[in-house]
């Protein structure tokens, strides 16, 4: 190693999945800025080589081109399951860890790669969880039971949205719901309205949505043009936790529920460190970069930068493969001790981090707001089930 | 019943969408046989206009669509002079990858200016995002943009059918040099050309961002169902387009209502099943298919 | 009324005109004859403006035109019927005359002028609603011809008009130029048609290798045995009698 | 060798060939001619197979060729050429026979020697390797007929192959169509220099409206009342018009 | 021997190419030890390949496809489909790819053969994206995993490699198979046939081709091989899904690299996919830091600019440039409009 710690950042900054993207390197950036400023890791400086990949198809040779051209000793990456699964692949064979950070299919640590690691939870268990918190917390709300609930699936057809969809059938089905309807969709559609349509028909009482900013916006927006009523809607993560999403509907996005990952939590369920360290993310993060409040994913990849560097390379004292990956195992962190609200324990056979959950919010106001797990809920799911259009201002 | 017609009016509504997005395509197309496949990137800077304009000012797209047009006319003369003037003569390859670097240049140039945000707006009061006429739910931004487009429509099938620039533009289009020994400045019939379809593709772009949104990507959503529509109504054909949009509306309305996952397949599938049979679309000039460009 | 000084043209690298002089009087027919390849063709092209002289200038009345785009010279009446016709395929006949109008100087004159050109080629009229493409070989040959008249030329430059036109036809064409010469239009033929275009031709010049290489009325050059030989690939006099 | 059996061809309303019969025997040059539009490159499509009758059937020895695709009409040895020239815009001359060349002749040097042998004939000779984008009108036509002879056909179909020529290049050809018959080729010959079909035609139809309205020999045929106001025009005009070719 | 090679129009200057290309996939492989420039190696060579292929009916035959990509992702699935789930070697899967793309080209060639330019260019594009979102929507009668992922387990049999070489040796083989039969077919009958039918069908059929027939087999060829490209790529990558191998942007980046290096020329793809592949790369590295999408940006203003500057490509670049010098002095006169398209 040279006077600075050089990391490869693997992530879409164009491209159709450019916006989550670019959501992500600011947590990132901070993370790393806020450590520099701190003195660095290691005693030196970090330093991020970043690749633009805005699909998989570049992932494998720009992964490549990290590896062998750049000399890079680690890989932090990259939001989209697809994207992860190519490049870690790549990772791995060069025997250079790869740290995923927000891609949830599960498979992705399913291959037996000894060079990856994911701190999110995966895909089974952000869908499991939404459909578990629509049984747990959902039902009772809008006084129904599991045997007499009718729910409706809607996932983008990709990686991303099948998996999610396929963990919230799942458990679904074990509890016997009425599944109405499961369809999925291509992302770039420029139409749901049918799918609106559907649900008129079928009536179902609960949605379940795994979908992106855009058609996430686009399919609320069609829901509330033909009026569509339903009593609870729950997403996850890809459109539902996003600023954008809540500026797309105005009032309209308040009573919205998602499972995911949240930065507006409740910091006294966090350790003091992390409390700390919460505090200053929101306020640097405002300051930096423009005013802009920070989005679930730029929190997700700070969290993940911040526990490399802080952690995990100063654990490992030098950057090496194999010093890197022990330092990772051996990291242990209860429950509440980053910014999101997990800990890090890395699974040593799947090397999936088993302190990561998903938790639930709400729109409230047009703020998302923690309403689950309790430890680290701002909030109480209010009501539900949803008032009618127009009238959820004052949620 | 009710939900046969309310497939059938919001596939129409979207149908007026689509023809209007794509109608620029086949200006284009039609007149200097170029595929533009920067297409999308126009509408797109048409709905970041139309989204500045609305967050800047206060004026919605609507009100300021005229403004738009001009500037965009102009955006469409300096495209053909500034680039596609030299590509004129090139073999239709050529062309493609012109306009292709010009949709990544132009893509990638959003991104580096505008960020990667999903922008909307609202252009209705809370509440009135919807109209409700006989027991129908229509989107009244959906309505409005669909009246943009029979405007439209109307005004550029009456430009080429009655007026002689009009007339030139269809000159042109079938025989340059013969159009330049009629007299016709054909460098000038370019830059209307240009200008007009650029102009009403920013229109578009602009009506359209209420009910969706502006994002550097988002013309690749687009730029296929325009191409599909321009094939499927014909080449050069004004009415075709609409038609053609009017059809893939209502293929969306429907086998959406079904099978979202398919909707897409089925346009490119009728599209190949379509030119099987009718090479030239549904009111394209026969044979026009097979013009050999070069 | 038009006047060729020292003119070079070609196409790319291929200079095909190596300094033509000539000038055209008002009301004048003037041929343009001279075997394949000899650049008749790249010579009127040149005039109208299709390809970019190299060297040289155009005068029309007395304007310098070198290098003036085609629909400006259209605007000042010199028109030229090009070779191989040229119709818009996929327009009706009626379309492609009335485009041929599209100057200011023919607009005002449509009407009158679709009279005229039905009343020439009574055909165009029966079929003024079929797609210039799908007509025959002669029948293009019309309204290629007609279009020229269309867009009321001072100079009218007419590219091999009868080429491909049957003999009846060939006949009611060099009629119909004549009539055009009497309104006052002045004529520039090019043709391979060479005693056809002689006998109505006031003047001729016969172009070699890109160069003026004779000139001279035309029955001057009609009646010269060596003119007709080397230059014009025609037979001796007396068998033409026949 | 070619048997045209009551071919009726039509174009929406429009028939643009009505009922014709004609045949063509081995060895024999016949011409087809007619006015403006009578019919005569509609019924070449026909023969040649760019489009099917709409009714009537056409044989070549002996065989149905009505239908048939054009290239299948060229390998039975029917070749045609096209009155508007098509050239191969990116060959040279050689190498735009040698595709003509190439259909009973794959190999390499055969092609080339064949299509060598032909340039010359149609007197192309010096423009072997001149790219055809650089030729004359007249220069395409000739390249027409070059590429047609390379296939080695049996019989040819000539559109117009002398308009635009100049005496002398019209002798010239005249003499190569001689020679191809002298070979044992047969020609089916539209033209509308009269000279030239008088010279060279064994026999002469006429086409009006794209019916049949005279066949026989060149000189009966000029003499048919119906033939000269339908097609030769007034003797005024005719005397001029026949001039064209220089020497009728 | 000798009457066989009559059959082709071998010229002895290339044997100098050939020799270059044969030390170029041979040399370069076994004398690069930087694995990232052995991995650009590899890539080059196998979208040279490809490149090749697509170059046989869009260039030579000038019917350009913008579908490519079905064939690609044809090639890749059979074989990764056979392989995970049969354990079927990959050298087996690439034929029964191949095989089965010629299915899939029979089946859009008749539609698409009725049409030419940007029509048929537009059928084959919409033909590549219904077959990626068939495979997508088959996912729910089929348990398939969204993407599929080889496990890497080197041996020759599975078409899995310790070295990066042994890659880069496997897409030079490749390459030279492509560019023999590029080569045998235009230098024999067949490409002056292609050429033919290229710039005129009515000429080309009265010239006695059965244009379908050539089409067709110009097209067979190329889905072919631009399958076995498919098959080869998902082991050198050793991960696919339908977005990547079924997708417009690798339709696009066939013909990108014929034209820049010389549509319809034997040595035009590599020459372009020489010149395209690394680009991307060295302006990532360049600019890929300063803001995101900025080195989008300048590539497809180089993109533009150099279409527009060669639109000939490099082969054609260089030829007219030597045509100048020779001729020693500059020419003015404007393009002939006649020669138009269109026209
Ligand atoms: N587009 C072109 N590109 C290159 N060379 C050309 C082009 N058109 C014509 N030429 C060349 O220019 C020369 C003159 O051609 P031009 O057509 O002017 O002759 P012409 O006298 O009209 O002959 P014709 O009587 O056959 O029509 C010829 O040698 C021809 O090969
Ligand atoms: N595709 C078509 N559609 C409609 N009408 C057509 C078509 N092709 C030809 N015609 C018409 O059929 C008639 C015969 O045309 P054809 O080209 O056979 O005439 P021709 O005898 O070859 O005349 P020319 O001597 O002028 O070449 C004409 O009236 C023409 O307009
Ligand atoms: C936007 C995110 C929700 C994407 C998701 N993490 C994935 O795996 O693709
Ligand atoms: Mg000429
Ligand atoms: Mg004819």
């Amino acid at each position: 190693a040279g006077d600075a710690a050089r990391l490869g950042v693997l992530l879409p900054l164009s491209g159709p999945l450019a916006s989550l993207g670019n959501d992500v390197l600011r947590g990132f950036q901070l993370a790393m800025d806020l450590t520099n400023e701190d003195g660095g890791v290691m005693g030196q400086q970090a330093e991020f080589v970043t690749v633009d990949v805005p699909s998989s198809t570049e992932a494998t040779s720009q992964a490549t081109r990290l590896i062998t051209s750049e000399n890079v000793d680690l890989i932090m990456g990259s939001y989209a399951s697809s994207i992860s699964f190519a490049a870690s692949q790549v990772a791995e064979r060069n025997k250079v860890v790869y740290f995923e950070q927000g891609a949830v299919a599960d498979d992705i640590t399913s291959r037996g790669f000894k060079n990856l690691f994911r701190f999110i939870y995966p895909a089974s268990e952000l869908g499991g969880g939404a459909a578990q918190f629509t049984l747990d917390k959902v039902l009772p709300e809008i006084g129904k039971e599991a045997g007499d609930v009718k729910v409706a699936l809607l996932y983008e057809d990709s990686f991303y949205g099948t998996a999610v969809g396929e963990g919230a059938h799942k458990v679904l089905e074990e509890a016997g719901v009425n599944i109405v309807d499961e369809t999925s969709y291509s992302y770039k559609t420029t139409d749901l309205s049918p799918m609106v349509q559907r649900y008129k028909q079928l009536e179902p009482d609960v949605l379940i949505l795994c979908q992106y900013t855009p058609d996430g916006i686009l399919f609320w927006r069609q829901a509330r043009e033909a009026g569509l009523e339903v009593k609870a809607v729950v997403g996850n993560g890809g459109a539902h936790n996003v600023g954008d999403f809540a500026d797309a509907l105005g009032d309209d996005v308040n009573g919205v529920l998602n499972a995911g990952t949240s930065v507006y939590i409740d910091k006294n369920g966090l350790t003091e460190d992390a409390a700390a360290t919460f505090t200053r993310f929101h306020e640097e993060h405002v300051a930096r970069f423009d005013g802009r409040k920070p989005s679930a994913h730029t929190g997700m990849g700070f969290n993940a930068m911040w526990t490399v560097l802080q952690d995990i390379l100063p654990g490992a004292g030098e950057l090496s493969t194999e010093a890197i990956r022990d330092a990772a195992l051996a990291l242990d962190k209860p429950v509440g001790s980053s910014i999101v609200g997990w800990g890090t324990k890395f699974d040593p056979e799947t090397q999936n981090n088993t302190r990561a959950f998903p938790t639930y919010d709400q729109w409230q106001g047009k703020e998302i707001h923690t309403v689950a797990p309790e430890e680290v809920a701002i909030s109480e799911i209010k009501a539900l089930p949803l008032p009618t259009w127009g009238q959820r201002g004052s949620i | 019943m009710q939900l046969v017609f309310q497939l059938l009016v919001s596939g129409v509504l979207l149908g007026g969408v689509y023809a209007l997005a794509a109608l620029g395509l086949n200006l284009i197309f039609g007149v200097a046989k170029i595929v533009n496949f920067a297409h999308g990137e126009f509408l797109m800077l048409g709905m970041y206009a139309g989204f500045g304009l609305m967050t800047l000012t206060g004026i919605n797209p609507y009100w300021g669509s005229p403004l738009i047009a001009v500037a965009f006319f102009v955006l469409g003369m300096a495209f053909y002079w500034c680039v596609m003037r030299f590509t004129i003569y090139s073999t239709e390859l050529t062309q493609v990858f012109t306009t292709l670097g010009l949709s990544i240049a132009l893509q990638n140039l959003a991104l580096v200016l505008f960020s990667a945000d999903y922008r909307t707006i609202q252009t209705m009061p809370e509440g009135m995002s919807s109209l409700q006429v006989m027991g129908f739910h229509l989107s009244t931004d959906r309505v409005i943009a669909f009246f943009f487009a029979l405007a439209i429509f109307g005004g550029v099938m009456f430009f080429l059918r009655r007026t002689y620039t009009g007339r030139a533009i269809e000159a042109v289009s079938q025989d340059l040099t013969a159009a330049r020994l009629m007299g016709i400045n054909t460098r000038k019939i370019f830059l209307i050309t240009f200008g007009l379809g650029i102009g009403i593709t920013g229109v578009a772009g602009a009506v359209l961002v209420p009910s969706f949104y502006a994002f550097p990507s988002v013309g690749t959503f687009f730029v296929l169902i325009a191409f599909v529509v321009v094939i499927l109504g014909g080449l050069g054909s004004v009415t075709g387009t609409m038609i053609g949009g009017l059809s893939l509306g209502l293929i969306e309305s429907y086998i959406g209502y079904f099978s979202p996952d398919l909707k897409e397949a089925t346009h490119f599938i009728l599209l190949i099943l379509l030119l099987a049979v009718r090479p030239q679309g549904m009111l394209g000039v026969k044979g026009a298919e097979k013009e050999t460009l070069k | 009324m038009l006047s060729v000084e020292n003119l070079h043209a070609g196409y790319g690298d291929a200079e095909v005109l190596f300094g033509i002089d000539l000038q055209v009087e008002k009301g004048e027919v003037v041929a343009i004859v001279g075997s394949n390849g000899a650049g008749k063709t790249t010579l009127l092209r040149a005039l109208s403006g299709i390809i970019q002289p190299t060297q040289g200038h155009v005068r029309l009345l007395g304007e310098d035109v070198t290098g003036m785009h085609t629909h400006n010279l259209v605007e000042k009446g010199l028109v030229m019927v090009p070779e191989g016709r040229r119709l818009f395929p996929r327009m009706s006949v009626r379309r492609n005359l009335e485009i041929a109008a599209y100057s200011s100087r023919a607009r005002p004159h449509l009407a009158e002028q679709l009279r005229e050109v039905y009343e020439l080629f009574p055909i165009l009229q029966e079929r003024s609603d079929q797609l210039g493409g799908t007509l025959s070989g002669g029948q293009q040959q019309m309204v290629a011809i007609a279009r020229g008249l269309v867009a009321t030329p001072e100079v009218l430059m007419l590219d091999e008009v009868s080429l491909g036109l049957a003999p009846v036809m060939i006949s009611r064409v060099y009629e119909a130029i004549r009539a055009i010469r009497d309104t006052g239009v002045t004529l520039v033929l090019v043709e391979q048609n060479v005693s056809q275009a002689l006998s109505v031709a006031d003047r001729a010049y016969v172009i070699q290798h890109g160069q003026v290489a004779l000139s001279g009325s035309g029955k001057e050059l009609q009646d010269n045995e060596e003119v007709r030989r080397v230059y014009l690939g025609l037979g001796p006099k007396e068998e033409n009698l026949k | 060798m070619l048997e045209i059996d009551t071919v009726t061809k039509r174009f929406g309303g429009l028939v643009a060939v009505d009922a014709v019969s004609l045949t063509v025997n081995e060895g024999e040059i016949v011409g087809l001619i007619g006015p403006n539009g009578a019919g005569k490159t509609t019924l070449y499509n026909v023969i040649a197979g760019t489009f099917p009758p709409t009714e009537g059937t056409v044989r070549f020895n002996g065989r149905r060729i009505e239908g048939m695709r054009a290239d299948e009409t060229c390998t039975l040895g029917l070749a045609r050429t096209f009155q508007i020239p098509h050239v191969f815009a990116s060959m040279t001359v050689g190498e735009s026979i040698q595709v003509g060349a190439f259909l009973h002749r794959r190999r390499r040097s055969a092609a080339r020697a064949l299509s060598l042998e032909v340039a010359a004939a149609v007197g192309l000779g010096e423009r072997f390797d001149t790219p055809t984008t650089a030729l004359t009108t007249a220069e395409r036509k000739r390249l027409e007929v070059a590429r047609t002879l390379a296939t080695e056909p049996q019989m040819i179909l000539l559109d117009e192959v002398m308009a635009g020529l100049n005496h002398t290049e019209v002798n010239l050809m005249l003499d190569l169509v001689r020679t191809l018959r002298d070979r044992g080729l047969t020609v089916l010959f539209v033209e509308h220099n009269l000279s030239a079909v008088m010279k060279i035609c064994d026999r002469v139809a006429v086409l009006d409206h794209g019916a049949k309205i005279a066949d026989g020999l060149p000189e009966e045929v000029m003499e048919n009342p119906e033939v000269v106001a339908a097609y030769l025009g007034p003797p005024a005009g005719r005397d001029v018009a026949e001039t064209e070719g220089g020497n009728a | 021997m000798s009457w066989l090679l009559d059959y082709f129009d071998i010229r002895r200057s290339d044997g100098i190419w050939a020799l270059l290309l044969l030390a170029m996939t041979i040399g370069l492989p076994l004398t690069l030890s930087n694995d990232y420039y052995l991995n650009v190696l590899v890539l080059i060579f196998l979208y040279a390949g490809m490149a090749s292929a697509w170059n046989i009916l869009g260039g030579m035959a000038g019917q350009f496809s913008l579908g490519h990509t079905a064939f690609f992702g044809t090639g890749a699935y059979t074989s990764t489909l056979l392989y995970n789930y049969l354990g079927v070697s990959p050298w087996l899967g690439l034929l029964a790819g191949g095989a089965l793309s010629m299915v899939f080209a029979v089946i859009i060639a008749y539609p698409a053969f009725r049409m030419r330019g940007v029509f048929f260019a537009m059928a084959t594009l919409a033909f590549g994206e219904a077959i990626r979102i068939l495979l997508v929507y088959s996912r729910k009668f089929v348990d398939m995993p969204y993407g599929l992922s080889i496990n890497w387990q080197p041996g020759f049999g599975r078409m899995i490699f310790e070295e990066r070489s042994s890659y880069a040796l496997l897409a030079g083989a490749f390459l030279i198979i492509v560019t023999v039969i590029a080569y045998g077919m235009s230098r024999s009958y067949l490409g002056a046939y292609l050429r033919a039918i290229r710039d005129s069908e009515e000429a080309a059929v009265a010239s006695g081709i059965p244009m379908r027939r050539y089409k067709m087999i110009a097209l067979l060829v190329s889905a072919f091989f631009t399958s076995a490209g498919g098959t080869l790529l998902a082991q050198y990558v050793l991960y696919i899904e339908p977005s990547t191998v079924f997708s417009m942007a690798f339709s696009v980046d066939l013909p990108l690299m014929g034209l820049l290096g010389g549509l319809g020329t034997v040595a035009g793809p590599i020459l372009g996919a020489i010149i395209a592949l690394p680009l991307r790369d060295i302006l990532l590295d360049l600019f890929g830091s300063a803001a995101a999408g900025l080195h989008l940006v300048i590539y497809g203003v180089m993109l533009m600019v150099i279409v527009i500057v060669l639109p000939e490509g490099l082969i054609g670049g260089v030829k007219s440039l030597a045509r100048k010098l020779r001729r020693g002095r500059s020419s003015k006169a404007s393009p002939d409009a006649s020669k138009r398209k269109g026209s």
